[in-house]
């Protein structure tokens, strides 16, 4: 195939999850019982349960049957990929694949290829040959939460971030977004950049020893919603709490409930659940013969105390109300 | 019949296929020395680690005052008065002499602190009949092997038990310290405590036992009254054949192997001395006197500080064994199972292992040469049974021992270091050995033996040095080589005037 | 023979020795060097409240490591602390939320733990297995089971009065810390003074005499593993405390750090040997050096590269002191 | 005395036996149990197909598996064999992207993985450092050495001359199966047939006793560690040509799987014991757990679930079919 690498956060030949329908109608009628498999990163972090649990509400919907597994861990790059071509082997048919890594899944690319199975890449990591990719662009969590200490803190200040495990795609991205972008604004000082390995303990003490040696801190920028709930109780417990601000990301729904408590200051909602609606939808399309754009780009929203009864509780429709934010 | 205090009742014993012992029956009454003699292999150690609760017999049963030992364990062995001193060394070296002691039945205060004041003042006092340089507060690690078998022996007589089994307690010590074992021997047995006496040195045997039941593979052959029976008919028992005594014959020449000037380490102190082509040096001294460093250093195993060290007439830097074994020297140290054996191998990959160039000529080891090279050795040196491919570590010690000199005898070593080649080894495999290190020198090899069995060093040295604290006391030729010359020069000085020691060395016959 | 080891100043030197080992002095001197470097390279690192922040920061590898240390004297090792510290976080976190009182909620967690440590026991001991490959095996089921009770989720809301018993302090120093040095104390009591310590030591100096001996080989195994499985439920709940959740994952490569501590304290993994004063100085190295490097805003390539040249460079000083054995 | 062992009969049967031990026995009948539970209970698990399928995944660990059993053998571990294949993957697929022919590139990566393995042998063999410490620093350094050196960013580009290599099969059965099959083959030749084999048994069996006997104790370790890396480096390259890219963090926690798989297999880690048939047999074990349960679309912590007590069960058929020792 002559396809160039995939990045998924500049691919030219995208579309907006909202326009689907109207790009491409409605979905075409599917055979009987067709069998979907999603493979994700593991189930022990909420946001990919979420996913899954999205995977299971459209096909339910659209009667198709779906398998979703998980690697047992996070990092265990062959154990997903054993998964992966077990499924290839028993015939499904569509892969929905969130890798462990950018590469680790490559072998199921080519052989569902030869298999004629058509696979989607579901959010962070970006297998380079992929032919489809579903999910919001990495980066742009840092830069959000970015801006909002831009806006809300025109005088600048200092801010660390809490990294998640050194090398992974979307620690990388996320941590680039935001100390690019607020270093950019040149009023703000990241004064510490440290692994928290996606471990709420480390990312505790890590915020400790930083608020130690800077007691002027003002904003903790972390790569995921259990780190910034560590650093949350380091915050409170070094009485700062009215001080320091502490974002997350992935919006899982332990980070809604400490913004709705006033401990969490925010986090970058790429509403799991959606994504995996959208990205069932995309490869139902894909199996009933649709053309597609190779990046499907689905939401993510900065949810803090002011908006976050907007996102979530009772009644709340999220999907119509991304909808509305994305023709806004 | 009055009950007996110890009575074995039919013990048979087999690890797996293999039954080392075939329905063993005696008794042993209350205050009797009873000695236990056989070849090595013959089951003694088995019979008494039944006896201690270590192995559960497969048939038959012990009776103490004519009751059965009911759970089998080494805890309710040592309840029904059973105490038992180990052919080989069990104890954990990191902790104390009095630790290990009192090890699995500690003293305490408030039945949770261990007291160790307590602990430590009535392991000296037990240790002071024998030996009272011991520390009870040192690390047993730190000790040498003559004192930690004092301390086993001490250990088993704090026990306050009703039979003592001592399965070769001597075997590292010398003449006087034997001396003093066998007062408490008499003693204990004057107070009506049991004791079961294994040692391969019959002169022990006659001194201090009564009777004794005399074992060969894994049966009882025979129970002799020490007071109506002499060495050689109790060694023909054992044997089941007649040995052959022979004299020593030197095949010494002029032509110098191996030459040491002024070597010193740790506990050898600027030693200088001569190898001849054919030769037989024996080395003597006390327990301590650095005999085992002198020959580690010449095997390459022991760093030297100083000196040179010559083959013939090539000064070698002797940095490892490897080296050493290069030059043609082979060592067979004293502790066996630390230094000898490599216990999950066969015994003939344990010989493979210093001469592998002969065993793998083109890199790959040649199973046939494996096979035929081993059982060649394996045959000169006697194993029992002759199984060159099971582990060596369900062989006896004696046996083991046989290994260990085929090892050498593979790899064609010229120059044979022996330290203590006999130590634990009976009197059929002794004899071999004996003949074993004449054919040696017959065939030219040179080999230096270092033993604490003065009539062993004599038998077969054609010249002995003797060594005191770290250096050479004296050279003794040809018809200088008396016991008492030996125990005289082997003495330290402070110590000259201590006449009980060297009288003690002097008494000393074996075999 | 024998040296004269009885003279009388020997006596008091060695009275001292004792209590603080030529090995423990060498751990200490890797301790002072990475405090010495850490003092001149960050302001601030030798202050009154970044110290008691290391000690704090090492407590809960320490409580570890000093289980650890008693499964390694005894020959084995345990590589399941960490998901036995997840299983334990669980349980006792729903029960607090579900509304038990603190004492009997930790109670159960701790009887969670030791109940872990006496199957990795059981294994090791009665069944005969390997303790590697057993505790191997455990890692990973504990870490399902905690998983599967919980689907996945942490567990939030830990009450206020648990975490208060966790998060206060005693005369200025942080009440982890305290009960971390107490545990400590006693465990230091236990190697020394009782019949237990000597019996590990024993076991795993060597477990052939041992039994000869009489030592009660399987049981004293079991302890020292059911210890170890207590004391991992104990480092849970210091966290959860602080953290104010428990999460199944929580623990992950928490063996490596508490191995590495009663490594560096020096602790033989081939048994009979380890002191539980040189496993507590080994923490505080691990913990000083992590703080330090974060202090330092290390990139984290960097850190992790630094975590594993001091690793290699605590064994290399400590092995410089010492001589080899 | 002897029970004679010399009947005719029993001659041929040893020679058997000695070939397949009684051990190795053990470790086949739990993969046969294994096998036979998920050909009942997945339909297809014994196709042609997913056998090979089997083999191939399992082929990654068993190459690792197999320097772990040497350095087991020898009384060591290595911890560091994930981040050694990843610091030998990156050089190799950055030398290949830059043009260098695939035998060069494939030859300075081996060497890059026998030069990690020399480092971790010389610290613990002539240093005398304790082998778990050693490669648990290491296991970071490298680690970190392979990030710093990439910058995070997996190599991607590696050209299909390389890949092909990998991704090929020879009649029908996939190349990395054939060439593992090789590495196997050689591996249980050193060990039985080769005085290095016999050395690694020595040393691992009774160190001091080895000495003596004139074996070079800290060649011979230094060579069981330089293999491990070694062939973690090929098990990387293997990896890399499957995946077409490599990544800094390939390897995460491939030493647990390679020990498991050697002690499943009958490798005491105590040394002196282990053997290459046992390892591949372990390993196989593992790759059809994982497949089988994954054909079954097993729930993934039920599926850590059955790791964990797979292993365990493994032992304790292995423990069974062998008796106490
Ligand atoms: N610190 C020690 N640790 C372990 N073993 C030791 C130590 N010191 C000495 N030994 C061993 O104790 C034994 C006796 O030591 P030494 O060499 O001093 O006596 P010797 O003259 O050889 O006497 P003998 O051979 O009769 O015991 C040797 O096997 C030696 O290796
Ligand atoms: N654990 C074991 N497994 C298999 N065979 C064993 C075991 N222990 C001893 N044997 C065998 O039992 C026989 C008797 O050994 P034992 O140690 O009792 O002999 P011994 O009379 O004490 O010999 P020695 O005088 O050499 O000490 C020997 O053939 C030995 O190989
Ligand atoms: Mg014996
Ligand atoms: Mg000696």
């Amino acid at each position: 195939q002559g396809l160039a690498p995939l990045n998924s956060d500049t691919e030219a030949d995208r579309l907006d999850w909202s326009e689907l329908d109207s790009t491409l109608g409605a979905l075409p009628t599917l055979p009987e019982g067709l069998r979907a498999g999603g493979v994700s990163k593991t189930l022990t972090n909420e946001y990919w349960r979420s996913l899954g649990e999205g995977y299971q509400k459209f096909a339910d919907a659209n009667g198709v049957n779906l398998a979703y597994q998980a690697a047992q861990s996070e990092g265990d790059q062959l154990g997903q990929l054993t998964i992966a071509e077990g499924m290839v082997t028993q015939g499904y048919n569509v892969l929905l694949l969130s890798p462990q890594t950018d590469a680790n899944l490559q072998p199921v690319l080519e052989q569902a290829a030869a298999a004629g199975i058509p696979v989607v890449n579901v959010n962070d990591a970006v297998i380079p040959g992929a032919e489809h990719y579903v999910g919001n662009v990495q980066r742009d969590n840092g830069v959000r939460v970015a801006n909002w200490f831009i806006e809300n803190y025109p005088e600048g200040g200092k801010v660390a971030v809490i990294e998640g495990q050194p090398g992974v795609f979307a620690a990388v991205q996320r941590t680039d977004g935001f100390t690019a972008t607020i270093e950019a604004s040149g009023k703000f000082e990241v004064v510490a950049s440290v692994p928290g390995n996606w471990d709420r303990q480390l990312s505790y003490d890590a915020a400790t020893n930083i608020l130690n040696q800077h007691p002027d801190l003002i904003g903790f920028y972390a790569n995921n919603d259990g780190m910034a709930l560590g650093i949350v109780e380091a915050v409170k417990a070094a009485n700062l709490k009215d001080q320091v601000a502490v974002f997350g990301t992935d919006g899982i729904s332990d980070a809604y409930a400490s913004i709705r408590a006033g401990d969490l200051t925010g986090t970058v909602d790429s509403f799991p659940v959606l994504t995996g609606e959208v990205a069932m939808e995309v490869a139902l399309r894909l199996v009933g013969g649709q053309d597609l754009p190779r990046v499907v780009a689905t939401p993510q929203a900065l949810i803090t105390a002011d908006n976050v009864d907007r996102y979530s509780g009772e009644g709340v429709d999220v999907r119509a109300v991304l909808l509305e934010d994305a023709t806004k | 019949m009055t009950v007996s205090r110890l009575a074995f009742d039919g013990v048979t014993k087999s690890f797996g296929p293999l039954q080392v012992l075939k329905g063993v029956s005696f008794d042993v009454a209350p205050g009797e020395v009873h000695g236990l003699l056989g070849e090595n292999g013959a089951g003694k150690s088995t019979l008494l680690k039944i006896l201690s609760g270590v192995f559960k017999p497969t048939d038959g049963r012990v009776l103490i005052d004519g009751r059965p030992i009911d759970a089998h364990g080494p805890v309710s062995a040592r309840r029904a008065g059973i105490a038992m001193i180990h052919q080989e060394l069990q104890q954990v070296p990191r902790l104390t002499v009095a630790q290990n002691m009192f090890l699995g039945r500690p003293l305490t205060r408030f039945g949770v602190i261990v007291d160790h004041r307590e602990q430590e003042s009535l392991a000296a006092q037990a240790l002071k009949v024998i030996d009272p340089h011991i520390d009870p507060a040192a690390p047993i690690g730190s000790l040498k092997v003559a004192q930690r078998q004092i301390v086993e022996i001490a250990r088993a007589l704090l026990e306050d038990a009703k039979i003592i089994a001592m399965d070769e307690p001597t075997s590292s010590l010398t003449p006087s310290e034997f001396d003093r074992l066998a007062e408490i021997i008499l003693d204990l047995s004057g107070r009506g405590v049991s004791v079961v006496y294994v040692s391969h040195k019959m002169e022990e045997i006659f001194r201090i036992c009564t009777r004794s039941s005399v074992m060969r593979d894994g049966s009882l052959v025979g129970l002799v009254k020490m007071s109506e029976t002499d060495q050689k008919t109790v060694v023909q028992m054992m044997v089941g054949r007649e040995l052959s005594q022979q004299v020593h014959t030197s095949f010494a020449t002029e032509q110098v192997v191996l030459e040491a000037r002024n070597v010193s380490s740790d506990k050898v102190r600027d030693v200088s001395l001569t190898l001849h082509r054919g030769e037989v040096l024996g080395v003597a001294g006390l327990v301590g006197a650095g005999r085992t460093e002198l020959l580690r250093l010449l095997a390459g195993a022991d760093e030297r500080s100083t000196g040179e060290v010559f083959i013939d007439g090539e000064s070698v830097a002797l940095r490892s064994p490897r080296e050493a074994i290069a030059s043609g020297i082979g060592l067979v140290p004293e502790e066996r199972k630390r230094e000898g054996i490599v216990p999950l191998r066969s015994v003939q990959n344990n010989i493979v292992l210093a001469s592998m160039s002969r065993f793998a000529p083109r890199g790959i080891i040649n199973g046939g040469r494996l096979k035929s090279i081993s059982a060649v050795t394996l045959k000169e040196t006697g194993l029992r049974p002759f199984a060159p491919e099971r582990e060596i570590r369900r062989f006896s010690g004696g046996n083991q021992q046989k290994a260990i000199i085929s090892r050498w005898l593979a790899a064609e070593t010229r120059i044979f270091l022996f330290d203590e080649p006999t130590r634990g080894i009976d009197v059929g495999a002794k004899a071999e050995i004996y003949a074993l290190i004449e054919k040696l020198a017959k065939e030219g090899k040179s080999v230096i033996v270092v033993s604490s069995e003065l009539p062993e060093i004599i038998r077969l040295s054609d010249r002995v040095l003797v060594m005191r604290e770290g250096r050479l006391a004296a050279e003794l030729i040809g018809d200088e080589i008396t016991e008492h010359a030996i125990a005289a020069s082997a003495i330290p000085q402070s110590t000259v005037n201590d006449a009980a020691e060297e009288a003690a060395i002097v008494t000393n016959t074996s075999l | 023979m024998s040296q004269a080891t009885s003279k009388p100043e020997t006596g008091l030197f060695q009275a001292t020795i004792s209590r603080f080992s030529v090995r423990d002095a060498g751990t200490l001197i890797g301790l002072i060097v990475i405090m010495a470097v850490f003092a001149i390279l960050v302001p601030g690192f030798l202050s009154e409240r970044n110290l008691l922040n290391i000690l704090q920061q090492s407590s809960i590898n320490a409580c570890l490591a000093l289980g650890m240390t008693l499964v390694i004297i005894s020959g084995g090792i345990d590589l399941s602390v960490g998901p036995t510290a997840a299983l334990s976080a669980v349980l006792t976190a729903t029960l607090l939320v579900i509304g038990i009182p603190a004492p009997v909620a930790i109670a159960v967690g701790l009887a969670m733990g030791a109940a872990c440590g006496l199957f990795n026991g059981f294994m090791v001991a009665i069944v005969g297995l390997q303790p590697f490959i057993v505790t191997l095996g455990t890692l990973s089921t504990f870490r399902a089971l905690a998983l599967i009770y919980t689907g996945g989720n942490p567990v939030l809301g830990i009450p206020d009065d648990f975490r208060a018993i966790f998060n206060g302090s005693i005369f200025g120093v942080p009440t982890p810390v305290v009960i971390v040095g107490l545990v400590a104390f006693v465990a230091w009591a236990v190697l020394k003074k009782t019949p237990f310590g000597e019996y590990l030591l024993a076991v795993g100096g060597n477990e052939e005499a041992a039994h000869i001996a009489g030592v009660p080989i399987a049981r004293t195994k079991i302890a020292a593993y059911a210890i170890s499985g207590t004391l991992a439920a104990l480092a849970a709940m210091i966290l959860i405390g602080r953290l104010g959740a428990a999460e199944p994952i929580l623990g992950n490569l928490w063996e490596l750090d508490a191995i590495a501590a009663a490594a560096i304290g020096g602790a033989s993994l081939m048994g009979g040997k380890g002191s539980v004063v040189g496993t507590i100085l080994g923490a505080i190295i691990l913990g000083a050096m992590r703080n330090g490097l974060t202090l330092m805003n290390v990139q984290s390539f960097y850190q992790l590269l630094a975590t594993g040249l001091i690793i290699l460079a605590a064994m290399l000083i400590d092995r410089a002191t010492r001589g080899r054995e």
